[in-house]
């Protein structure tokens, strides 16, 4: 009976309506999308296995383990994209696109040196972009995202509007992702679209 | 109907659009540009308001947020808001404002009589009657006392505007948009700080908006003004807000701002918010708000048309508009002159220039001179008179030796006075600055203290425009060096306090009449008079705070602005103390009153706490789940059909489990994974269980203690590898779970070789309950063998559940045959889809919390949190089974060996079953040991435990309950009491399990 | 809101961190041992000092990690933050600390 | 003592209201007293007042670091009540309630108690659990508590939203109506001019700078800013400060304290008829005679002295009220403020003799202690006299947290499930 294959259902499908929503004059202030694709694990260096693990990661990826408050990714030979969050001391979220059984993977590849859990729907991944997304956030992101403060690159375990969320700055224009736990991503999103909607927003399949 | 009082040209307004509002239902007309103060002037209104005690009428004092008394109410219906100062509420046409604190009009208001009567009214009169009959004051005296007071009357329908917030962060926050403060963004700007500048008024300019004649940098102050700020808006670096008053100071420069967003407009267009609250985290804050003007007190000093000297020059100057005809200026300070000469260019006759001191030599004073105006020295006011308005005043010369002199009247419709001016030193106060008494100034100046907060301008004493400036200059400067650093210096240092400063009256002028027959003002609003002040003392209050609360001075919603220092100099005198040592009342946020919507901001409905929902919750809410809230939690309490009531559902869905299958969304348990060669120890010393010989592939029921011994929490735990456990928590204690696991393992146990990973998000937890619930499973299950002998009671299992990689438990919390699967979350709604399509033909029945509370109770299962509270141990609620006998510590453990938690009269669980079967008790009703007979039926009863659970089971055709009684254990069989109001009820202590005791069920 | 330096993740909003109570009272070796005078001090006593304190925080809503800080009681400066297992820092004394 | 009276009112108002004397001295301290209380807020000046009137000890001195009632007294939010839920907490806060509905006339001093019903809301199946424990139990103890349905709560308390939007809607309610509030300074100042009146010296500005024991480790003395007094028993009721007073005998309490924040609305006509607490989505609000809303915050989260507290913190307190009353959105804070209180870890006080003779301690009433003031002083002004506690304060001793003998409301109240 293993035939009978279900179809998975990602956090925020019931909410999520592609289209220009909130003010419609002039270029949406945000654009946004879920990532649904993404699987992800967490990863907790094993006692004083830290550098080993980093080392690991290196060989095996080709991925500086970061360890500050900042991501690294590399595109694999098999063309996915991993990358390595940090998420809090010796302790990482590691993201890749489409992979089946993930947390199996990188078991085999890192186990011995750290303890990893499947989060592939545990979260939310939510990526935003557009000249008003900074002014959006700012409205339940309590740290300082001007560029002076939170560059490409930087990860923060933070809170938005009194959800717990992890942010990171994908690149300049700016574009950002927010990953959030399931079962809040809809509270998220409510406060998320009522907070574009003076500057409209545009929800998309994707943002590449 | 155009404004009688509004000059043919100059000002800061817009003749060509023209503006109609209405003050009580009289129609009148203003332009834009103006407040509500500046065109009511311009129509020769004085009269606005009523004071508080004893309705006095009252005009407008002042021109900014210090008004005490020209309070209205604006708007109607939902937007009707009330004690708005007309010197802040910008013109807008078709803007209605009524008058308040009246009745039945401002002209006539029969509240007035209080004035009558003030004789019987003094400072804190409520303190020393009222008591008898003591029966009389609920039922008289105080709703007399409650209808008298307040102001304007609270709106009655819900806000229908919105709030908004948000966080900001900056090198330099500027507050006071003066010359000061300008400067200091300019200077700061410069150095390449990211600046915030922002001004409570609707224009930035502070001062410099009634500068008509003084030059800048050789410009016209309003063409300094206008490049400054074009200089300003053109920098990506600074953010300037006007109609943004920054209200409060807190720890670590977080600084409160509340902008006004649509207020100023004709009709505030639909979802834009009223105001944003700014929670702005700044590096360095300049403080540059300026100076408050003093009144003076003397006689009758409240008659509508007395006004500050510098307000008049700005309705001149900034609104153009004439406050009077003739005009009579009493000052102490020689800014007054300055008014009384701008207003006699103006056209305004100046009656006369009354000036306490004995000369006046300033450059104003020698303008005015100049001008020829009629200057007095050495005199005082000794009365004014008009009902509505002020029509005369008094005057008198002083000698050398104080005595005042023969009066003379004058005649005049407005009265200038000046005392001098306070620094505004309210938010250097608040960030915990130090303060200093200035002499020379009878004014407190900020004197360091306060972290990354300093302050620019008139607020440290530096009068006169040239000063101000270049003292926001050396601030801006300063303020980005400590921010920005990176060898930015500081060209520029501070002003110094000049050597002639002059202005300095605190004392009540002097007059020729009884002190007890005058009333001089000294709080406006509260109609707190000098004498007043003096009651204070003389009945012994000596400290200001005392003075401060028994005379209400400095408390009304102007917070003191004008009254503070004038008590204080009253206070001091009367003590016959130097003015620093009475103290000075602590300044509290915030600076100006502010809404609380702009503080709840978005927070209502949904968003005022986020919601958490599992992955069936919207399939629940379609299938007409009624859901309770358990901490964020929405979780389904049951299903109804059509028209069926809570009771009929739960027993439906109970019977469903007992006699064939049900299924149940139990996602909102927590799970957490413990991982590594420690993690065994580190469960022994977490649990009272043993877990070091449970086999992998085994579960066990777990309870965890508080280091004080009572129970934290419950749950099954699965044992999936010797290195691996998959621990469960209740909902509600989920969080608090994983913070003492972490805590432990972070900072007591260190050296443990194991991790915690909540995977409470990850896995959608689908119970399938009853002696059907295995035939179900094995349609959806191939790769584990279900069958009783391969996997027993408590035990779990990996594998697929309809093709999806899936942890299957064989556990219940029913007392069925059930199982617990677990599957990605993503795939939950499918997975129970599947269930329910598996279980149709068997009539499978979901069903929601309160028929898992029932089932768990007939089987006499705890709820953490509902049987237990914060006080209850393991063995109160008969776990005591579960502790680990061996170990020789856990959490909690030593607690248990104190006195009080092995008394042997604790309260124990028990069952408990009414006389009656149809009977339910009431949760959290008392129980007590002997029937209360007629004699002793009245209270009080010697309670020995309560109800904590009750139900009516379906399935034994009975009420059942679970209680907690005092020695419970040992009074089985043993029939108690559980009286009611409406009589008491009998029920007989049983054993908690009331189902299935040997546990055949759960074995099948 | 206080701005709290987390030794992992930099200045905080305080809205992130959850106060955990005075820091360096550690868990009894052998709890079964102490008289129960003592085991109620270690439960309950507590310095509370007006003055500088060291105190425990969990930065809950960000890395997840207990941590120490010394903060002046009086005026809420902190004056340091440091991790679990460090020696609790030399600070002067600050003015006005213990003052009734 | 000058009686208060309309009378009085009335003949003093022909003479300028000159004839009105000091409502209390401003004496030197004395050399010794009988007994010094340490603390001049209502509970302290309470004790000397009992201490005089009920057990004849006048030779009594009120210290007070700053102005008498400056502390909690003149900071809280002055809600009345005796609706616990053990039978040690009914016992003590009803003593007081007893006490406070004579108090204006015992003092001659109106203290304006207005009983108008204190409501505590349900918002979850467990808040109603535990409130109808709380009924019943008051019940049983003889101490009013009924249960309302949330459309009962409405017709009480008419600005109150039931609506099912709410994010917690409201299911129903507790009412106690002998609870109710009074004007907190009054009750200072009454408590300390009855209490001069019968010879209690009231010292302010004196702050205790060390407490002298002999070599028996029994109390002896105390030193302050104002000189050394010699003295056999010492009060302590410094509430916000007590663990560093205690500090000076080198006792180390079961006491943290925290920043507690209230704030008041600007006053308004008669709109809101009771008091009305939400321990589930923290709020407390009520409206002074003078018209004003006054509304209680949460605590801040963190041991603190400086009596200020986060803007959060009346942000989440104002949240709450706007979703409770949502037509007060457009009202305006006027003033907001904080005060230090004393936390126990079982939410209790602590009244009674400490391990150093002579010294007693009067403490840790955490947000609540006003309303126990008439209640606490006079039951404490027992123990210091007969150096043994009422039965009513008995339980709340302090060797309790050795022994485990808590009286845990908080723990009690527990949590969701």
């Amino acid at each position: 009976m293993a035939d009978l294959l279900v179809r998975p259902r990602a956090a925020l499908a019931d909410v999520l309506r592609n289209g220009r929503h909130g003010a419609s004059d002039g270029a949406p202030g945000l654009i946004l999308c879920e990532r649904t694709e993404l699987s992800a694990a967490t990863l907790i260096a094993r006692k004083g296995q830290a550098r080993a693990l980093a080392e690991l990661v290196k060989s095996a990826y080709g991925i500086d383990l970061p360890s500050t408050p900042r991501f690294a990714g590399n595109q694999l030979p098999d063309g996915r994209f991993l990358v390595f969050l940090w998420a809090g001391f010796e302790q990482w979220l590691a993201l890749i696109e489409g992979a089946q059984e993930f947390e199996r993977e990188l078991t085999l590849g890192l186990g011995k040196r750290a303890s990893i859990a499947d989060q592939s729907d545990a979260r939310a991944v939510l990526r935003l972009r557009g000249p008003k997304a900074r002014e959006v956030l700012a409205k339940g992101i309590a740290i300082d995202l001007h560029p002076r403060a939170f560059k490409t690159g930087d990860v923060a375990l933070t809170l938005a509007a009194h959800i717990g969320v992890q942010l990171w700055q994908v690149d300049e224009t700016p574009t950002y992702e927010i990953a959030v736990a399931r079962s809040l991503a809809k509270s998220l999103w409510a406060w998320l679209s009522a907070s574009a909607a003076e500057y409209g927003y545009e929800v998309v399949g994707e943002i590449r | 109907m155009s404004a009688p009082f509004r000059l043919g040209a100059g000002g800061r307004i817009d003749r060509s659009r023209k503006l109609r509002f209405w003050l009580d239902r009289k129609a009148y007309e203003g332009v834009a540009g103006d407040t509500l103060a500046s065109a009511l002037l311009a129509n020769g209104v004085h009269l606005v308001g009523r004071s508080f005690k004893y309705h006095r009428p009252r005009g407008i004092m002042a021109a900014g947020s210090d008004e005490p008394n020209a309070l209205v109410s604006v708007g109607s219906g939902s937007r009707f808001t009330p004690n708005l100062r007309a010197t802040q509420v910008e013109l807008t046409d078709g803007l209605v404002a009524q008058s308040q604190n009246r009745w039945p009009s401002l002209g006539r208001d029969f509240g007035a009589l209080n004035d009558v009567f003030s004789p019987l009214f003094p400072a804190g009169f409520y303190y020393k009657t009222f008591m008898w009959p003591k029966s009389a004051w609920k039922r008289i005296y105080e709703p007399k006392i409650r209808a008298m007071a307040g102001l304007g009357r609270a709106p009655t329908l819900p806000d229908s505007d919105t709030y908004t917030q948000r966080y900001a962060h900056c090198d330099a926050l500027i507050v006071g948009a003066g010359p000061a403060g300008i400067a200091a963004a300019l200077a700061a700007e410069a150095h390449g700080a990211r600046v915030i500048l922002c001004d409570e008024q609707a224009e930035l300019g502070g001062s410099l908006l009634a500068e008509t004649k003084a030059t800048i940098d050789g410009k016209e102050a309003s063409a300094w003004l206008s490049d400054a700020l074009s200089r300003l808006s053109h920098s990506p670096n600074v953010r300037w807000l006007s109609r943004t008053t920054a209200f409060g100071c807190f720890p670590h420069n977080m600084v409160g701002l509340a902008e006004r967003l649509t207020d100023h407009l004709p009709s505030p267009s639909e979802g834009r918010p009223r105001e944003r609250l700014w929670q702005v985290r700044a590096k360095e804050v300049v403080l540059a708000t300026g100076a408050l003007e003093r009144p003076l007190v003397f006689p009758d000093n409240d008659r509508p048309g007395i006004m500050l000297a510098d307000a008049a020059r700005q309705y001149l100057a900034r609104y153009a508009v004439k406050p009077g005809t003739r005009v009579v200026v009493v000052t102490a300070h020689d800014q007054a002159y300055r008014a009384a000469t701008e207003l006699a260019e103006a056209g305004v006759e100046i009656a006369a220039i009354l000036d306490i001191r004995q000369d006046a030599s300033g450059s104003w004073a020698e303008q005015a001179r100049g001008a020829g105006l009629h200057i007095l020295s050495s005199t005082t006011i000794c009365a004014t008179s008009g009902r509505h308005r002020v029509s005369s005043v008094e005057i008198a010369p002083v000698g050398r030796d104080g005595k005042v002199g023969p009066r003379s009247r004058l005649a005049c419709d407005l009265v200038l006075m000046c005392g001098g001016f306070t620094p505004a030193i309210h938010l250097f106060s608040q960030a915990r600055g130090k303060l200093r008494f200035e002499e020379r100034l009878n004014a407190f100046l900020p004197d360091g203290g306060a972290e990354g907060v300093r302050c620019a301008g008139a607020s440290r004493g530096i009068f006169g425009l040239d000063a101000a400036i270049a003292d926001g200059v050396a601030a801006g400067e300063a303020a980005a060096r400590d921010a920005v650093g990176g060898g930015v210096e500081a060209a520029h240092s501070p002003v110094p306090l000049p050597k002639d400063l002059d202005g300095r009256r605190l004392d009540p002028l002097p007059h020729d009449r009884s002190p007890h027959r005058v009333k001089a003002f000294v709080d406006f609003q509260n109609d707190v008079t000098a004498k007043d002040v003096k009651l204070a003392v003389r009945e012994g209050f000596r400290s200001i705070e005392h003075i401060k609360r028994y005379t209400t001075t400095g408390m009304a919603t102007d917070q003191g602005k004008t009254s503070n220092m004038n008590a204080l100099g009253i206070a001091a005198s009367a003590l016959d103390k130097p003015l620093p040592d009475v103290g000075l009342t602590t300044f509290r946020m915030p600076y100006t009153p502010v809404t609380f919507g702009t503080f709840a901001g978005v927070a209502r409905g949904e968003l005022f706490d986020p919601v958490r929902v599992t992955p069936t919750h919207d399939w629940a809410s379609a299938h007409g789940a009624v859901f309770e809230d358990v901490g964020q939690w929405k979780r389904a309490r049951y299903f109804p059909l059509k028209d069926e009531d809570m009771h009929r559902a739960v027993a439906r869905e109970c019977q469903a489990v007992r006699q064939s299958v049900g299924v149940f969304d139990a996602s909102t348990l927590g799970k957490i994974e413990i991982v590594g060669p420690d993690a065994a120890e580190f469960m022994n010393r977490i649990y009272v269980n043993p877990w070091s010989r449970l086999e992998p592939g085994r579960c066990r029921y777990g309870v965890m203690l508080r280091e004080d011994g009572s129970i934290l929490d419950d749950g099954v735990v699965g044992r999936l590898a010797a290195d691996r456990f998959h621990v469960t928590t209740t909902t509600g204690g989920a969080a608090q779970v994983l913070n003492h696991m972490e805590d432990f393992l972070q900072t007591e146990w260190s050296g443990l070789d194991c991790w915690l990973t909540s995977t409470t998000e990850q896995w959608a937890v689908i119970a399938v309950q009853g002696p059907d619930s295995r035939k179900i499973l094995e349609r959806l299950v191939d790769d584990i063998d279900l069958s009783a002998a391969a996997m027993p009671h408590m035990s779990v299992r990996e594998g697929h559940v309809c093709g999806v990689p899936a942890r299957v438990f064989r556990v219940s919390f029913t007392g069925e045959l059930g199982f617990e699967i677990n599957v990605p979350a993503d795939h939950g709604r499918a997975v129970w889809q599947a269930v329910l399509d598996a279980g149709f033909s068997r009539s499978l029945t979901p069903y929601g919390t309160e028929a898992m509370h029932v089932m768990r109770a007939e089987k006499g299962y705890i709820i953490v949190g509902q049987d237990t509270d914060g006080t209850v141990t393991a063995d109160d609620v008969g776990l005591s089974w579960a502790i680990g006998k061996t170990k020789k510590d856990f959490v909690g453990k030593r607690s248990l060996a104190r006195p009080a938690l092995s008394d042997p009269g604790r309260k124990q669980l028990v069952g408990l079953v009414t006389e009656d079967p149809e009977l339910v008790l009431e949760e959290g009703a008392q129980i007590i040991a002997e029937e209360p007979t007629a004699s002793h039926r009245s209270a009080p009863h010697k309670m020995i435990g309560h109800v904590t659970s009750s139900y009516f089971s379906a399935t034994l055709g009975r009420g059942i309950a679970l209680a907690m009684v005092a020695g419970g254990r040992r009074r089985m069989g043993e029939t108690l009491y559980v009286p009611m109001p409406e009589g008491s009820i009998k029920a007989v202590v049983t054993n908690p399990v009331f189902l299935d005791p040997e546990g055949k069920r759960l074995d099948a | 809101m206080l701005l709290i330096d987390c030794p992992f993740c930099g200045k905080r909003p305080e809205l992130e961190f959850r106060y955990a109570g005075e820091a360096h009272i550690a868990r009894p070796a052998d709890p079964s041992g102490l008289g129960d005078e003592a085991w109620g001090r270690f439960l309950y006593g507590r310095g509370n000092p007006r003055g500088m304190h060291a105190e425990r925080w969990r930065h809950l809503n960000g890395c997840g990690r207990f941590f120490n800080a010394l903060r002046d009681t009086t005026d809420d400066r902190f004056a340091a933050t440091y991790k679990i297992g460090e020696e609790r820092p030399m600070v002067a004394e600050p003015q006005g600390a213990r003052k009734a | 003592m000058q009686k208060f009276s309309a009378l009085a009112l009335l003949r003093h108002a022909f003479g300028g209201h000159e004839g009105w004397r000091p409502q209390w001295r401003s004496p030197e301290p004395k050399g010794t007293y009988d007994v010094v209380i340490v603390g001049g807020g209502g509970h302290g000046l309470a004790t000397a007042y009992y201490l005089a009137k009920e057990f004849g000890i006048s030779n009594v001195a009120v210290l007070e670091k700053g102005w008498i009632g400056g502390g909690n007294t003149g900071r809280n939010t002055t809600i009345i009540r005796s609706n616990y839920l053990f039978d040690e907490s009914v016992a003590l806060y009803d003593h007081a309630v007893k006490l406070w509905e004579a108090l204006s006339q015992a003092l001659n001093y109106n203290v304006m108690f207005s009983q108008r019903g204190v409501i505590m809301l349900a918002h979850n199946v467990h808040d109603q659990q535990s409130l109808k424990r709380h009924i019943h139990a008051n019940r049983l103890n003889g101490v009013d508590n009924e249960w309302l349905t949330a459309s009962d709560a409405k017709a009480f308390c008419p600005p109150l939203n039931i609506e099912n939007s709410m994010r917690y809607p409201v299911i129903g309610a507790a009412l106690q109506r002998r609870g109710g509030v009074a004007r907190h300074d009054a009750v200072a100042w009454g408590y300390a001019r009855a209490a001069d009146a019968l010879g209690v010296d009231i010292v302010e500005n004196c702050a205790v700078t060390a407490i002298r024991r002999g070599v028996n480790g029994a109390l002896e003395g105390i030193e302050t800013t104002r000189g050394t007094i010699e003295t056999r028993k010492v009060g302590v009721v410094t509430a916000g400060n007590t663990s560093t007073v205690m500090a000076m005998a080198d006792l180390r309490m079961p006491l943290e304290s925290y920043p507690l924040q209230a704030l008041v609305s600007e006053p308004v006509k008669p709109i809101f008829p009771c008091v009305v607490m939400s321990n589930t989505i923290h709020a407390y609000i009520s409206q002074s005679d003078k018209g004003e809303l006054v509304i209680g915050a949460g605590t801040d989260a963190y041991v603190s002295y400086t009596q200020r507290g986060g803007l959060h913190v009346p942000m989440h307190t104002l949240e709450a009220i706007c979703e409770l009353f949502p037509i007060f959105r457009r009202l305006r804070m006027l003033r907001n403020w904080g005060g230090i209180v004393d936390v126990t870890p079982d939410r209790s006080p602590i009244i009674g003799k400490t391990p150093v003779p002579g010294l007693y301690v009067n403490c840790g009433w955490g947000t609540g202690g006003f309303k126990a003031t008439p209640g606490s002083g006079h039951l404490f002004a027992w123990t210091l006299a007969k150096d043994e506690p009422h039965p009513i304060n008995a339980p709340f001793r302090l060797d309790r947290f050795r022994d485990g003998y808590l009286i845990d409301e908080a723990a009690a109240a527990a949590v969701a499930h």
